[in-house]
């Protein structure tokens, strides 16, 4: 997994039929990923998050490249993504906008979620995503029923879920892919391989030499990348979107990465091995190998990328001013949307004068 | 596909109503599914064995072959992952229907039910129209886990709603008010009342739901309430017969149909008249819908209380196979009798 | 395994009990953890991230290095594995302790739990000494999936225990209960409890166990009696001394320590002395044990209420994450003061 | 999978160590398991037998020979399995008796279940068997538990659970067998595929080419053996056990057999191909293989298996008259052992007179 040379790739044709405005927008991705989860690493120091905060540092890559290769519309007729909590880069490639995700870390009422749900679990099912929900594995089963209407209804549409390594021990993510893939259901299920599933290191998940070889118990399609190529997981991702499109079924694709921060900011990493994530930092960082490609390959200038970087500081600062200036929700708003006949009633303790006839 | 299928002749099965036929119960909620997937192609239906094999109890009997593969679909045995499945259609807009094969399978879905699909409306993932539905219930020698009733494990979560009917006419209605209801809705269906000759009727020739929300008055009565629901509401109407003969007690029972959302208001309303209330679930006692139902009457009615009120329930065990346990562990026409008297005596 | 830890001098963390220092709910728990433990052999942990990491809260922070892998076993995120697993170590007279991360995810083993777990005695496969702890309640910004109380899904399933603390030194007498008795139990450690200040106390530095299934009197009073149990058990006595100044209220707290089974004779007797019954519990209130509590109370002693029995809970809503929300949505003391000021003046 | 003419085995050595005595203990149990069912469907049609009736017509052989593996002991020191519904012949081998089977399926009150459970759901932990319950996958992580507590504990005994094809599917056979591999617990694992789940073909329960594949996706060995082949999987299973005491962990043992009778007695079995059917009996039912095998080879003389039958009809004779002889439950006992704390509360309204606060 050593870092490509520039000089190795110089020159080289652009790979998987992508062109360079693609690449760029890859680019401007990652690095608004990479950038958003750091201003939102700072509002956590001041306490403007309220619960935890969970980084993706050292995949964003991944992230961003498999969601790339999605049909991406915004307007319910492209392909739909369900993310982990370290899928943010896939919420934004698909179209989730900064300022929604800062308001939903601090919780404001005009959040995506309106305050009810936290993090990124959120969910626009015109732009193409589904929140999960904090119950692993969930929506794998979820998202093969995503897959299985676009196959009722003959629509070329693809779902695609992310499950972690740890996840993949859960039998939701068994029931789920298993239901996908006799049903060839077109849906691509991620195995984001980051080592870690909070403190469990990957060989206390599970025995199996890979997760690609979960795949065949599934007759399920078996793909395996490294998860800090972005080029190469883009490759994976989109062989994998267009067989599901072609009505192929599923694909499971194992991406090798590696989670260096903690589980969440509270998280010491004591278990951890600094060197080791110091070397994955040096040796395989996605954002950096992917701008040593794009330089190194002539397919964008420093100065281009640099020109993205502004622009992405600009627009997070915009959002976290915006953010910031949104009001938390109205305490009502507790009652309301829990069925569709209204909002539930309130203590009747709280009404003047209180009166339990009338809860 | 729904629509090529419309062309062909309905089966027998599914026309007795058309025909001025009588239907069992387990016929009637055959023909709502029936007619809601001739109705709306959105509807579609996912279980165990429910294609070619038409359901461990038929119940959906001839509907692969009308409707085809992709409208009804037979999974692998995966509660999670179908009732997960369901949840995804319906985020597309479709409304699936979901069989459990026995409902006592439903607690493999529970996470899946409670926090997926309960949640997302409030999650703001939107309304998930689905409906789960299977054969519930005792008085069959089924044992532990043929003949659970699982209401009260789900009517403690927020976003679900439960139904659960006791006559052919109901049972159409509301099945059909399940499918069209923009919530998840919990349809449960006793199989001892299944093909209860008694429960024949002959329904109305035409389209019409049941409200889901609103009880029913199975018999008017002014000395005493009984409130119930499903299997209970027949061996409370032998024992309401019984009480009128034998002492002279008028007994009203309201037939609860929907349990979530309750119907305070018929509740309520009742015990205002009769003063007494006996409330009678096959469920087991501690933590079964009694109580609930017991709070609100409290909060609502006390003052209009001549009596505590009281309840008939299965005993607090599981449910226990054979005739001679399960006869002792589930409520009879003798305890509902007996209870009615006591409280009437009071 | 055990033997040879044992020569180990015991860490500072799980002797502060030992050198007369006053512990936190959480160290209380641990200590008691620890200490079955070393006591007995049979006793052993399972769970996510429970051994080199010391799990999510670090009630079990250096057991790993104390007792072995063999006794602490980190499992896969497999909530149903490792469930059925402790079922079937306990058959084989082992004593597993099971950690929920959050006990929010033991809606996944709910099957396992209800199904075999809690009917294996009925069934004749014998006792399930097992016990399910972990992190439960709000209050704390968790969000919907990080904030649940549990007890009501499995107050409705015989064979089962739940047990849900509120002070220090019931945290570790029940928790040593919990681990002894042969039933499983279901034991819910409040998280907004867990490390607060104020619950600091000076355990006795002996082996002491709080009986599973008794109420405690956290307060005594004549006036009215408040039911409640958790985290609620502080907010409801910070209730009582604000209505003992401003209204001179003299309120009964009775803290069920103990859900199932419930200490019926507590709480009848506390309502025969004060005729006036609130209950009070941070689930949501549909089908919440409110509902039980107030069903047993009209069955045992309907002619000593003065008043309609009461309840202070959460709304019937998921628990929502942001502050204004979850505050609006969670009982507060201000509600349970309200509350009984209109019981009282009944 | 054609039978094997008597001629190919002449004269040919025993198999896998096994002596004489054992191959002819081996015939009585699958004789017994099959005459047993005969009987059970006899009282069946008399309407002795209380709720449904569950055939392992035509997989007896598997079953028998698998456990046949196990050390069986008979005082709590031996090795542990856990049966499926058609496992009647694994749990004769370990040691349930005819005449509690018979019992059980009349729901008597002398019956193992004591009339609680039904079929051959129950237990005895001395004779080394563990009563499923209903729904499916369940015992996969309870035998892992009693697994990991022989790894605990430092004993050299091993589980064996048996999964349908259809029970693959569960999130429960998942997390149960993927919990047992990583802990390398000394379990094997033995996937029937009789090629039915009820109504449900194989090929619409998973699209895996075998059911030998999902082993790869949890780190344990594999096997494939021909299910109605006696000495066949006794020698896959005897492999696999040896291989779990050594501490070499988990096996997965695909034993392919066929479902003849339907689900159920109730079942029509209108879904399936008499053909084929016809084709399984008179091609591979395992008694009629194991007895050619036996005879064939010169193991056994007809004389000797024609003894085996007479007491084996005796002996089931004895057992069906002694279960008829039992008594049911007496009501009451439905009140007892849901905990340890004595007898559940009774109805209030069947005291004289009823007394709610009695309750
Ligand atoms: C069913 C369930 N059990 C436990 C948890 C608690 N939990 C949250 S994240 C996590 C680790 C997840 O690891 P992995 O799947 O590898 O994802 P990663 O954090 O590495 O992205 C755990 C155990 C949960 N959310 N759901
Ligand atoms: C969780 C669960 N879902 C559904 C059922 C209903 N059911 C009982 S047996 C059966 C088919 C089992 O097929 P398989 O696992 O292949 O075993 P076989 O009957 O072929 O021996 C089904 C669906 C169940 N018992 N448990
Ligand atoms: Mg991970
Ligand atoms: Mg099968």
């Amino acid at each position: 997994m050593a870092n490509r040379s520039p000089a190795k790739r110089a020159s080289a044709a652009i790979p998987h039929g992508l062109g360079r405005a693609e690449l760029l927008e890859m680019y401007r991705l990652v690095r608004l990923t990479r950038s958003l989860e750091e201003k939102l690493e700072l509002l956590f120091k001041q306490s403007k998050v309220i619960g935890g905060l969970f980084r993706s540092l050292g995949q964003e890559g991944e992230s961003v490249a498999s969601a790339f290769a999605l049909r991406r519309r915004g307007d319910g007729t492209g392909d739909m993504l369900s993310p982990l909590i370290r899928n943010l880069g896939s919420m934004l490639t698909i179209g989730a906008r900064p300022v929604e995700v800062v308001r939903q870390y601090m919780a404001r009422g005009d959040s995506p979620a309106r305050g009810k749900e936290l993090n990124i679990h959120f969910t626009d099912y015109r732009r193409g995503f589904i929140g999960q929900i904090s119950p692993l594995g969930d929506l794998v089963p979820v998202m093969a029923g995503v897959a299985l209407t676009f196959k009722q209804r003959g629509e070329d549409r693809v779902g695609m879920v992310y499950i972690g390594d740890g996840a993949t021990s859960t039998g939701a993510f068994h029931e789920g892919i298993n239901f996908a893939a006799v049903q060839r259901c077109p849906l691509v299920v991620i195995v984001e391989n980051n080592g870690w599933a909070y403190s469990t290191p990957t060989r206390m998940q599970t025995a199996a030499k890979s997760f690609a070889a979960k795949a065949a118990g599934y007759g399920a399609a078996a793909d395996r990348v490294d998860g800090n190529d972005m080029l190469a997981v883009y490759g994976a991702a989109k062989q994998a979107v267009e067989r599901a499109r072609a009505g192929a079924g599923v694909t499971l694709i194992q991406v090798d990465t590696y989670r260096r921060r903690g589980h969440a900011q509270h998280d010491s990493q004591s278990y951890m091995d600094a060197a080791e994530i110091e070397r994955w930092a040096a040796t395989s960082d996605p954002v950096d190998r992917y701008v040593a490609a794009l330089t190194g390959s002539g397919w964008a200038s420093a100065r281009e990328l640099a020109e993205i970087d502004r622009a992405v500081d600009a627009e997070l600062d915009a959002a976290v001013a915006e953010a910031e200036a949104s009001p938390l929700p109205e305490p009502f708003e507790a009652r309301t949307d829990v069925t569709g006949d209204g909002p539930v009633a309130g203590p009747w303790y709280r009404l003047d004068p209180p009166d339990p006839t009338k809860a | 596909m729904a629509t090529a299928t419309k062309r062909r002749a309905k089966p027998e099965h599914v026309s007795l109503t058309a025909q001025g036929k009588p239907v069992t119960l387990l016929e009637a909620i055959r023909e709502g599914l029936w007619e809601e997937m001739e109705r709306d192609p959105s509807v579609f239906l996912m279980g165990e064995d429910i294609g070619v094999y038409g359901g461990a109890f038929k119940m959906t009997e001839g509907m692969l072959e009308a409707f085809g593969g992709l409208r009804v679909v037979d999974t692998p045995i995966s509660e999670i992952g179908f009732t997960g499945a369901a949840a995804g259609a319906a985020h597309m807009g479709m409304r699936p229907v979901v069989e459990m094969q026995f409902i006592d399978f439903i607690a493999c879905a529970y996470d899946m039910i409670t926090n997926y699909v309960a949640t997302s409306r409030y999650r703001g993932s939107g309304a998930v129209p689905m409906v789960i539905r299977g054969p519930s219930g005792g008085y069959v020698r089924g044992g532990p886990f043929h003949s659970q009733n699982p209401e009260a494990a789900f009517f403690h979560t927020p976003g679900l709603k439960i139904v659960y009917p006791s006559t052919a006419y109901d049972a159409k209605g509301l099945i059909k008010a399940a499918i069209r209801d923009d919530d998840p809705v919990l349809f449960f269906e006793h199989k001892w009342l299944y093909r209860r000759p008694q429960l024949r009727e002959v329904l109305p020739n035409e389209d019409y739901v049941v409200p889901i929300g609103k009880a029913r008055t199975h018999r008017e009565g002014k000395d005493l309430t009984i409130v119930t629901y499903a299997a209970l509401v027949h061996k409370c109407a032998e024992a309401a017969e019984l009480l009128e003969k034998e002492d002279g007690l008028d007994v009203e029972i309201i037939d609860l149909r929907t349990l979530l959302p309750l119907d305070d208001d018929a509740i309520v309303e009742s015990v205002k008249k009769t003063n007494r209330l006996l409330i009678v679930h096959e469920d087991t006692r501690t933590g079964g819908i009694a109580g609930e139902i017991a709070m609100r009457v409290s909060e609502k009615a006390f003052e209009w209380l001549d009596a505590p009120i009281q309840r008939v329930t299965a005993l607090d065990a599981p449910i226990p196979y054979s005739p001679p346990l399960e006869d002792y562990f589930l409520p009879q026409t003798d305890d509902i009798v007996k209870a009615a008297r006591w409280l009437a005596g009071y």
